[in-house]
């Protein structure tokens, strides 16, 4: 995040881009309630209703997969008619020029066609963006698992910036991490283009300094992403794999292929707190401590350093994963892993990442606090760029539409989403296993808008058969009008019927993250079990 | 004497361990104190007015979990109220408990309407209490489609957290009616409007102590201080009780006391 | 005053584990168990609310799925092992593989799950002991 | 939950009524009224149980909720009941119901509690006319389409 979860609630308007933001982030949807309670607009652009859009002043359901186009044509009105913000652009940004030519053909009309949504909304929202003092988007993956996953934060940067939006409180461009520590392993460079604290692993000189303090020399090509793993997995040339605390299984797309994948690796390891379908497929499964068995930092969306306290010990022969590699490392005869505990390596962290070097445990303290954080003395950042952006200027980065990569057809005829509800979280490792939440939400459903269930004669709490070219699950239809007409939306925590056995992993060729929110699908009645030995009213809302 | 020099009295009068909160790092989390920490024990000024917990209920855990134990308690007004209450609905053995109480700041009183923000041991030394009005009057001042409207729409924003039940000093009960399948469909945000909030509010007819730690708790910032301030007057006004106060239960937990003149029930 | 039991009670600050927003929460310990869970009032941005996963956190950590032992798997037999020799087993195939393919045959998957501490020891050993950026975490899910 | 109520709801439109009726006077009052052959509107559901009060504050909130646009709860007259006071409970519970009810905007009228004795069909008769004709003016519940009702974004930013 640009800018503080704290700020959400003084924000004139807040437009929120595929995030269901209540059932996901609910502290977080808390303080856009706060907004709309001291008057904030609220847009939302989202194909599925969500329990913010009753209190939205409005709510563009466009068809999955075309925010780009939507925002692209906002931009055009927003020139067209000079409610863009000149001094901003003139003083901190460039490419403003390029933006402008390629925003030639991107009218309203266009993108009323392609995202279905009727030009006088479009022109709406527009202008209320643009007429907002402090307008702050928040987005999150319903915007960005997408093949055009990077056009779309590209877009709502540049959205930002043409309407000086970036740089002050109660504004920004916003997204919500999906999970504890997302912000906190990129921070580290648990990713395989980038060294601890975004070094790209083939700049030369940010590389060397690495090397020198590590004493090894690191290779210049970057590795290989998850998905891509997989790949040369099942191609048979990935032969020994540590998977550290994830339900690969589970949550990557095509699980089928991930499955066969991670048989085919000679050597597969995976540490996890509970047994997953992913320990099920381990040469070796190590036990690991959770949360509230291991000490460490995690950092939030709003790039907030918080500390973990241990609380208890953890069962059996589980370790904290820190534990677990510093003894690896002491087997495997590794050098500079000679850590007694996560202070030292905090310690080490602060030395290699720029933006932690102000930060220690006693400054943590149950507060947090922000980074870049560049002292001992500095006070941490509320929001970036307020002077000056990371690069200098701001530069607009032009994006042209593309359209999703499957789209529905005359044998698969339903867009296919998925994503998470309320009660569950990700592959239901933890939630699943917490019997308050589990009874909230304990059986796997498809949501069918009703004329869809009509026309395929289902009704609530039928069993239905939903079937991709990848594969296909049984379950519960849910007939509600969340969802519009030709779309369908699967949770993907449920192991007995896994959505993305179903998902595609056509991937954003740039950063390589899968479109799990498009595919296309079709529904089969299938048997009718007793409609009430299930939740019937929750699946049967019509 | 300060607050602490009192703990350390009751410790050594065979308390085992005395509840209050630990400064850690400039929060305040609650603590118990046995005679290994009681030096460590912070002064009542320094708890920072918005850092309240249900410290009510963490006693009555730590009575049933050691049950020959007895334990000493910094309390706050609130605090105080919710162990009567809790007592009365056997949750507490006041037999072994011995209570240490001190007043809330005028400034955090205010931002709690609250009407009684210290112990009855301190009754004396203050002011007459007055009684503030939660916002109740100016939703009494609505139309009723308007109030309707209003209590619709805040509901709506539910996000089913449970954090009101759940930070509730009162909130015991093994089995929810807020769990209950025929009640409130499981599942489902916002939870059944306005059936989940208004079986909360009768659930606090005769209980509500008036903390506002719920309301403090909530993520959707729902008005839950009026809603059940408002089921707390009316218990107060029709059937003449107050929780929280020593004597009676509510007249609401037993059958049969009488209510008001016969003639108010023939008629 | 009791002998036998010693009484304690404690509140553990930490961080809610499940999605980035980071509320804080308070971990309330007794005895060496968690017994339950509090939103942590002072909080900068939770302010002392938690959703229905924050509140209800600690009642996966005993499970009966949890994973307590070392689990080896040899020609579709399981078997219980020591963390020792399960560690040892892992640097004799990681260097076996390493030898014979060389480091792009490894891989490492991180998780944004874990510590900031953790990701970095493991980013680490997968670049200065393993020698590859075969390093990622779930960031894309 | 599915239920039989709400299949026989549906068919009495445009308004319904849900009656509890205590077993010992209110029920045996109703069941005069049929002997008697009084008339009264056919739109109430009864319900039967062993005493007023154990007519939980529970079993009024889901009857409003399943559809129904009036309560009546009705018992033996206070000195009556058969099991001593059960319905000091119902009088006291109802209070608090009601004020409830009226605070959160939900006409009082809606909700009624009657006195009715075995021998009172009349009475039995004429309550239900009465509530009838008065819950009939004030129209079906606000409740039945509560998620219309709350979509209002100009309610949620009014302030005390």
């Amino acid at each position: 995040m640009t800018n503080s979860i704290g700020e959400i609630s003084r924000a004139s308007l807040l437009l929120v881009v595929g995030s269901n933001t209540t059932e996901n982030h609910t502290v977080i949807s808390g303080k856009i309630i706060e907004a709309v309670r001291n008057g904030a607009e609220l847009i939302i652009i989202d194909p599925r209703k969500i329990q913010l859009s009753q209190i939205s002043s409005m709510h563009l359901r466009n068809k999955p997969g075309t925010d780009v186009a939507l925002l692209c044509a906002m931009m055009k009105l927003i020139i067209d008619e000079k409610l863009h913000d000149e001094n901003f652009i003139g003083e901190r940004t460039e490419g403003f020029e390029e933006l402008k030519a390629s925003l030639g053909n991107c009218t309203s009309a266009w993108a009323s066609e392609v995202s279905g949504i009727p030009v006088s909304e479009i022109e709406k929202a527009a202008r209320l963006f643009a007429g907002a003092e402090n307008a702050s988007i928040i987005y999150c993956l319903g915007a960005t698992e997408h093949v055009s996953g990077t056009d779309i934060v590209r877009t709502l940067a540049n959205l930002s910036m043409l309407t000086g939006n970036v740089g002050k409180p109660s504004s920004g461009v916003n997204p919500l991490r999906g999970q504890n520590n997302v912000q906190g392993a990129c921070d580290m460079g648990a990713l395989p283009n980038s060294l601890p604290g975004y070094v790209n692993v083939s700049d030369d000189e940010g590389r060397k300094e690495f090397e020198d303090l590590w004493g090894i020399k690191i290779p210049e090509s970057p590795g290989l992403t998850v998905p891509e793993m997989i790949e040369q997995a099942l191609a048979g040339r990935m032969h020994f794999m540590f998977i550290m605390g994830e339900n690969t299984v589970l949550s990557e797309p095509n699980s089928q292929k991930v499955i066969e994948a991670l048989k085919n690796i000679e050597f597969l390891v995976v540490e996890d707190i509970m047994k997953t379908d992913t320990t099920d497929l381990a040469d070796i499964a190590i036990p690991a401590a959770c949360w509230a068995e291991k000490e460490g930092t995690f950092t939030s969306t709003e790039r907030r350093v918080q500390h973990v306290g241990k609380a208890v010990e953890p069962p059996g022969d589980a370790k904290s994963d820190l534990e677990i590699l510093v003894r690896l490392a002491g087997i495997a005869g590794a050098e500079g892993f000679d850590f007694k505990n996560s202070r030292e390596v905090f310690s080490e962290i602060t030395k290699v990442v720029p933006a932690y070097a102000g930060i220690n445990y006693e400054r943590i303290g149950t507060k947090g606090i922000q980074w870049p954080c560049s002292s001992p003395e500095h006070e941490g950042t509320v929001f970036l760029h307020e002077k000056k952006f990371t690069r200098g200027k701001g530069r607009f980065q032009p994006v042209k539409y593309r359209p999703p990569a499957e789209v529905p057809d005359n044998e698969f005829p339903y867009v296919l989403m998925t994503g998470r509800n309320a009660f569950q979280y990700h592959t239901g490792t933890m939630t699943r296993n917490s019997p308050s939440l589990e009874r909230e939400a304990m059986y796997p459903y498809v949501e069918i808008n009703p004329s869809d269930a009509q026309k395929e004669s289902v009704k609530g709490g039928d069993m239905v058969t939903i079937s991709t070219r990848r594969g296909q699950i049984r379950l519960r239809a849910r007939v509600t009008d969340a969802v519009c007409e030709g779309q369908i939306f699967i949770p993907f925590h449920y192991r007995e019927a896994p959505a993305n056995i179903l998902t595609s992993e056509e991937l954003d060729p740039e950063v390589k993250i899968p479109e799990l929110k498009v595919c296309a699908a079709k529904i089969k009645r299938g048997q009718s079990r007793g409609v009430r030995s299930c939740n019937n009213t929750f699946l049967n809302s019509f | 004497m300060s607050v602490k020099e009192e703990a350390k009295n009751l410790l050594g009068k065979g308390m085992d361990g005395v509840l209050f909160y630990q400064m850690k790092d400039g929060s305040a989390i609650p603590h118990l104190f046995t005679s290994k920490d009681i030096d460590e024990m912070p002064d009542v000024r320094e708890i920072p007015d918005s850092e309240r917990y249900p410290l009510s209920d963490i006693l009555s855990k730590l009575l049933m979990r050691f049950s020959s134990a007895k334990f000493g308690i910094v309390a706050r007004g609130c605090d105080e109220r919710a162990i009567i209450e809790l007592e009365k609905h056997q949750q507490i053995d006041t037999s072994r408990v011995s209570l240490i109480g001190f007043a809330c700041s005028p400034e955090l009183a205010k931002i709690c309407s609250c009407s009684k923000p210290y112990t009855e041991s301190l009754a004396d030394e203050m002011n007459e209490a007055q009684e503030i009005s939660r916002g109740i009057e100016s939703v009494e001042r609505m139309s009723t489609p308007a109030r309707l409207g209003f209590w619709l729409s805040n509901f709506s924003v539910c996000v089913k957290c449970m954090g009101c039940r759940n930070i509730c000093p009162l909130c015991f009960c093994k089995e929810c009616s807020l769990q209950d399948e025929d009640l409130v469909e499981s599942g489902v945000l916002p939870p059944s409007i306005p059936t989940f909030h208004l079986l909360r509010a009768i659930d606090m007819a005769g209980r509500c102590v008036m903390c506002g730690l719920c309301e403090e708790a909530c993520p959707a910032g729902i008005p839950l201080r009026t809603l059940y301030g408002k089921v707390s007057e009316i218990v107060r006004e029709e059937l003449g009780y107050v929780p929280g106060t020593r004597g009676v239960k509510s007249p609401l937990e037993e059958l049969g006391s009488s209510v008001g003149s016969d003639d108010d029930l023939k008629s | 005053m009791i002998d036998e039991e010693m009484v304690d009670y404690r509140t553990v600050p930490t961080v809610c584990p499940y999605c980035g927003a980071g509320c804080g929460m308070l971990l309330e310990v007794c005895s060496g168990e968690v017994i339950g869970v509090l939103p942590m009032k002072g909080h900068p941005s939770s302010k002392g609310s938690l959703c229905a996963k924050g509140w209800s956190s600690p009642e996966f950590l005993k499970s009966s799925n949890r994973l307590a032992k070392a689990i080896l798997r040899e020609e579709g037999e399981e078997k219980e092992v020591s963390l020792e020799s399960a560690l040892g087993l892992v640097v004799e195939n990681l260097n076996r593989v390493l030898e014979k393919y060389g480091p792009e045959a490894v891989g490492f998957i991180s998780s944004a799950r874990c510590t900031n501490e953790e990701n970095y020891l493991l980013e680490k050993f997968a670049r200065t002991f393993a020698k590859t950026n075969n390093i990622d975490h779930c960031a894309r899910l | 939950m599915a239920s039989d109520e709400n299949v026989l709801l549906q068919d009495l439109t445009p308004i319904r009524i849900v009656a509890f009726l205590c077993n010992w006077c209110s029920y045996a009052g109703a069941d005069l009224a049929g002997v008697s052959r009084l008339s009264y509107p056919a739109n109430v559901v009864t319900i039967r149980v062993m005493c007023s009060g154990t007519v939980s504050p529970y079993h009024v909130l889901k009857a409003f909720q399943s559809g129904a646009d009036g309560v009546l709860i009705t018992g033996c007259h206070i000195g009556d009941c058969h099991y001593l006071k059960g319905n000091y409970m119902t009088y006291k519970r109802f209070q608090v119901i009601q004020g409830l009810l009226q605070f959160v905007g939900i006409e009082p009228e809606r909700f009624r509690l009657e006195w009715i004795s075995a021998s009172e069909g009349e009475k039995f008769a004429e309550t239900v006319r009465d509530f009838t004709e008065e819950v009939g003016k004030l129209g079906e519940s606000p409740l039945a389409d509560e998620r219309e009702a709350a979509k209002s974004r100009e309610a949620l930013m009014r302030r005390f």
